[in-house]
């Protein structure tokens, strides 16, 4: 096992890898900008390393300098976190050569899932289920209407130098999809100067549901059951669960068998997860791999009673998984909120800031991942996550029940945060019904007024 | 000196932030106007975005001063009893010596090669472009200059010593 | 250095900003211009997006300030003393009244029984020895003595209300 | 189901209720006295009422105020917690002739267990080893030989009207019997008046175990299997855990059946935990019941995934268990750590005041129960206990490492507590591996200088 790992990130995720060193008896390196100064979840580390200014390329993104820290601390191993570094497959490489261990997938697999195309080839080779589309360009519109009527209405029409919903259009029928055809080129053309386009299967409402994967160096690869991430406001997601509400175990045990299998086509190992779209009709089509571990980790960790963080340390540090697939069982309902530096009432505004008060919930079913204290100050340079509150409870009726009391009892002040919005999500008919989707926090609250 | 008492305020105005909402937060206000008198500023000019606090004291001084400044301002009236206003005396340098701090992370090298002399030594005068030292990060060598002027008056890190961002490597007396 | 308390201060505001912005009130403006002419201020020009307070003093070439009404305000600085010093006044009763509190928990009666009158009306006067009220607990009514001498001039509770322990039942004038 | 209760009760187990409460959809009526006013949790409740000064006897302890109180709130039901009235059948009969739920035991089963020789008799019947001892007064030194020679050395002679270990002797032998006799008459005759004495078998260095039970009214009355709570002070519990380290699993089943034989032999219901003492063969031996929930009740909380106190409400209200034994697993392990406001370098001196700065630990594994906040002030009128500190893994080894972790990060400032001790226990080899017992705080850690 590692003597000392380098811990290249910051805050709640910075702090959760330090805890798993902790309690592994192996000492922890912590990194930090500028702006971290004085943070006190940097006092947990055994040791900490200024390595640049605020600006995250001049710091957590700086590979060099991460590096030269990792060697000066004379450190075994570097774990990631999220963000930043965690996906860059150069980086792993750099590590690599270096001598020093990367506690995450190999450099091939990342560099493989890591683009969409070659990502999505890979699971079509595994056997999983793609979102329909034209393989390449659209050049006549009688095969854009063969296209269409093979995958069914509604398509979306995609400029292939789009971006930003430019040069975008839902076809629901053949009229609309023959004049989107035509709109979407032209302006592409404009925007672009390219107006070329492809055609996608346009997925209405979708779920987002993830497969957690956790493999080691021998070729053993489980799942470890999956969450549902629907709760999203601009891709950013809100509130994850497991296990998702109203989806059919059939379902369920289908769409985790393919997320082993895709995982195993890349030769992957340690954390990892496998992210899908589900229909209405429960259909499920895969996005990406996010080769990493994720902000949403503990949800899996209440529900499986597995530690993911200790488990990607001892897979980096060469030790089988100590568990077979039929090992781990699903127990319970978990649900995760995510405490952001935001102001829901000015359309998640940040806002950063001095801690004035921090006064936690606590008690039965209640577990907090936080750096923050009262009397820090969050900084205004990277992402606004101040605090992941996870319940865990034997049925969703008592963790929603029981995150709703959490939230009651959560006080923040000197910042906005996204309380108020989890304590109105927690008591929303929908959401407790398990119906909706990743469109539902902007239809339910973003007022395009504000 | 100033600095210490500016920061004391930057803490007590987040804070207010959070007790006293409002546009113009007046507890803000109020110890911006308590330093511009305790250090006899004459104006203080805050702004961000929409956002501007500008206060003046006194006759109506020729240039608006750029808060940067302030620090520096307190030149004639703050002499009295300048550490009295000093929660914690730093350890930091005379104001009148200069930092050359390390732009990077990395090992410290005083020499070009092991069998060649110092870049600097105390008492070394180096201009903007002199190059003070080496510091290396994966196996690449970053020659360090001084970006200022004067005579080297410490040496603040001993040869092949790691250093990390922002560490003091050389104490310049400009004056000198 | 310098700069860093900056950020603080921008944060300060911009929080403000995001946290309420609504216009601002009169009682602002006097102890703004309290503080001027306490420290000698020359000029406060406060902005924030539309919003705008600028106010000057002394000798100084008055130009206009955007908001008419409150330019009004500052001239003759007539500055009334800051009422942000006073505390908060408190509805406690004048220190000379002496409260008589409930020494358990149960249901007030202000009468022996339904038919009876009060055991005692504002105006009253009590010795230490007067019963002034039975509070019933658990079926159980007990006799309420006053304990103390002087006129009744408050009954604060209600017939037959729920008092805890310590609730004030009445409140007498030992000088009276 | 209840639509409100009044919790007679305060600190952390008033909490605890709450916190159920509003997890039920249940109001909750909190009591406090003038020294507990103010206090934050009461804040948590829907209403709060002043019942007396500091004195528990004119307060938590006053049972017409605590009816009064009830009665003005409209309660249906009153929850004790534990100390105070919890134990008392008297409360418990007034509620019942108020028609309020006394959410506990039958008040019939709390006479009988209230009683220690009842109780022992109770044992018996049930057949549950008890201590053996002499049944009534030992007239002649040759019945004690008897006996003695009966259930084997060392035994104990205690003094019929003894108390604080006078007229009390061990006798390793038949010689020292003899010795031991003849003194002890003596001092108890000077010391009370009454120099009869009886015979009991002498248990060294034994281990406390108890059983968690739980029943309804319907007669269904489970275990939820053990806790070890060998680790004490004075009789004051500090560090509690589930499973029993080194308890062969015979004895753990034999003692968990035990247990509920004796409360089916007393017709209880309600919550309630058997305690037995352990010798060096790991025979067991009937000490007492609690009648009540119990402080360390979270520990089974945890490795059961039932939800103590939310069973006890809806037991209360009438409903049956909704599991049977074979429905209750017993995973991982689970440690608490007892925070009081003590000062373990003082010999344990209580010290109560103004809490300057509290910053909670939290992440995986951790729960907190407390009361306690920064700027709370921890009065002198009640026991001394601020926070319960519990760790929940897969394992012991890792339960210990993560509670070592946990205690590191708790920051207390302002009150002495007993994290320092808690901390050289966790670190402590003998605890480390499950080889302590009742004496082995004061053996270990109390020096009589201090």
């Amino acid at each position: 096992m590692f003597q000392r790992i380098l811990i290249a990130n910051r805050g709640e995720i910075a702090l959760r890898v330090i805890r798993a060193c902790k309690e592994m008896g192996i000492e922890s390196v912590a990194v930090y900008s500028e702006a971290d100064r004085g943070a006190p979840y940097l006092h947990l580390a055994d040791q900490s390393i200024c390595i640049g200014p605020g600006t995250a390329t001049e710091s957590y993104l700086k590979i060099p300098r991460l590096i030269s820290a990792a060697e000066a601390a004379d450190v075994q191993a570097i774990h990631p976190g999220y963000g930043f570094l965690s996906e860059n497959a150069h980086f792993a490489e750099v590590c690599r050569d270096c001598k020093i261990e990367f506690i995450g997938p190999p450099p091939e697999a990342m560099h493989q899932l890591g683009n969409k195309n070659q990502a999505r080839k890979l699971a079509k080779k595994a056997g999983v289920p793609v979102v329909p589309g034209s393989e390449g360009l659209i050049e006549k519109d009688e095969e854009a209407l063969a296209l269409a009527r093979a995958m069914g209405f509604p398509v979306l029409i995609k400029a292939a130098a789009g971006g930003g919903g430019r040069g975008m259009r839902v076809a629901r029928d053949e009229q609309t999809l023959m004049s989107g055809l035509r709109s979407a080129r032209q302006e592409a053309e404009s925007a672009f100067k390219d107006g070329s386009v492809y055609l996608e299967k346009y997925i209405e409402q979708p779920r987002h549901v993830e497969v957690q994967l956790l493999g080691d160096r021998s070729g053993n690869i489980v799942h470890l059951w999956e969450r549902d991430c629907s709760l999203q406001r601009r891709h950013q997601k809100l509130v994850e669960e497991s296990p998702a509400p109203n989806l059919p175990d059939s379902v369920r045990k289908k769409m985790c068998e393919a997320a082993v299998s895709l995982a195993k086509t890349a030769g992957y190992y340690s954390a990892g997860t496998c992210e899908f779209l589900v229909d209405k009709q429960n259909r499920f089509y895969f996005i990406e791999v996010n080769a990493r571990i994720q902000v949403e980790h503990p949800v899996t960790e209440l529900v499986t009673g597995i530690d993911l963080v200790k488990a990607q340390i001892r897979v980096a540090a060469g030790e089988p998984l100590p568990f077979k697939q039929r090992d781990i069982v699903h127990r319970g309902c978990a649900i995760e909120c995510r405490i952001n530096a935001e102001n829901p009432a000015f359309n998640f505004r940040p806002s950063p800031g001095l801690i004035t008060r921090w006064q936690a919930p606590g008690g039965p079913g209640v577990r907090l991942d936080t750096h923050a204290v009262t009397g820090y100050r969050v900084p205004p340079n990277y992402d606004s996550l101040v605090a992941k509150l996870l319940v865990y409870q034997p049925t969703r009726a008592d963790a929603i029940a029981c995150m709703r009391r959490a939230l009651d009892e959560f006080i923040i002040e000197g910042i906005h945060t996204t309380i108020p919005i989890h304590g109105e999500i927690m008591r929303h008919p929908a959401f407790q019904a398990g119906q909706v989707d990743t469109t539902f926090i902007e239809r339910t609250w973003m007022q395009p007024g504000k | 000196m100033g600095r210490d008492s500016v920061i004391g305020l930057e803490n007590a105005l987040a804070d207010d932030a959070s007790t006293h909402p409002g546009p113009f937060d007046l507890p803000t206000i109020e110890q911006l106007v308590a330093l511009m008198s305790k250090h006899d500023l004459s104006e203080i000019d805050l702004r961000q975005g929409e956002q501007r606090i500008c206060l003046r004291r006194g006759t109506l001084p020729a240039t608006p001063a750029v808060l940067p400044s302030i620090a520096e301002k307190p030149a004639p009236a703050a002499a009295p009893s300048p550490r009295a206003a000093e929660p914690t005396p730093q350890s930091s340098p005379p104001r009148q010596l200069i930092e050359i701090k390390s732009p990077t992370v990395g090992t410290f090298y005083a020499q070009e090669k092991p069998t060649a002399p110092p870049y600097v030594n105390v008492g070394s005068r180096v201009t903007p472009t002199t190059i003070v030292c080496q510091i290396e990060a994966m196996k690449i060598f970053n020659e360090i200059t001084a970006d200022c002027s004067g005579v080297i008056v410490e040496v603040c890190v001993q040869n092949k010593e790691f250093v990390e961002y922002g560490t003091v490597l050389f104490r310049v007396d400009p004056n000198a």
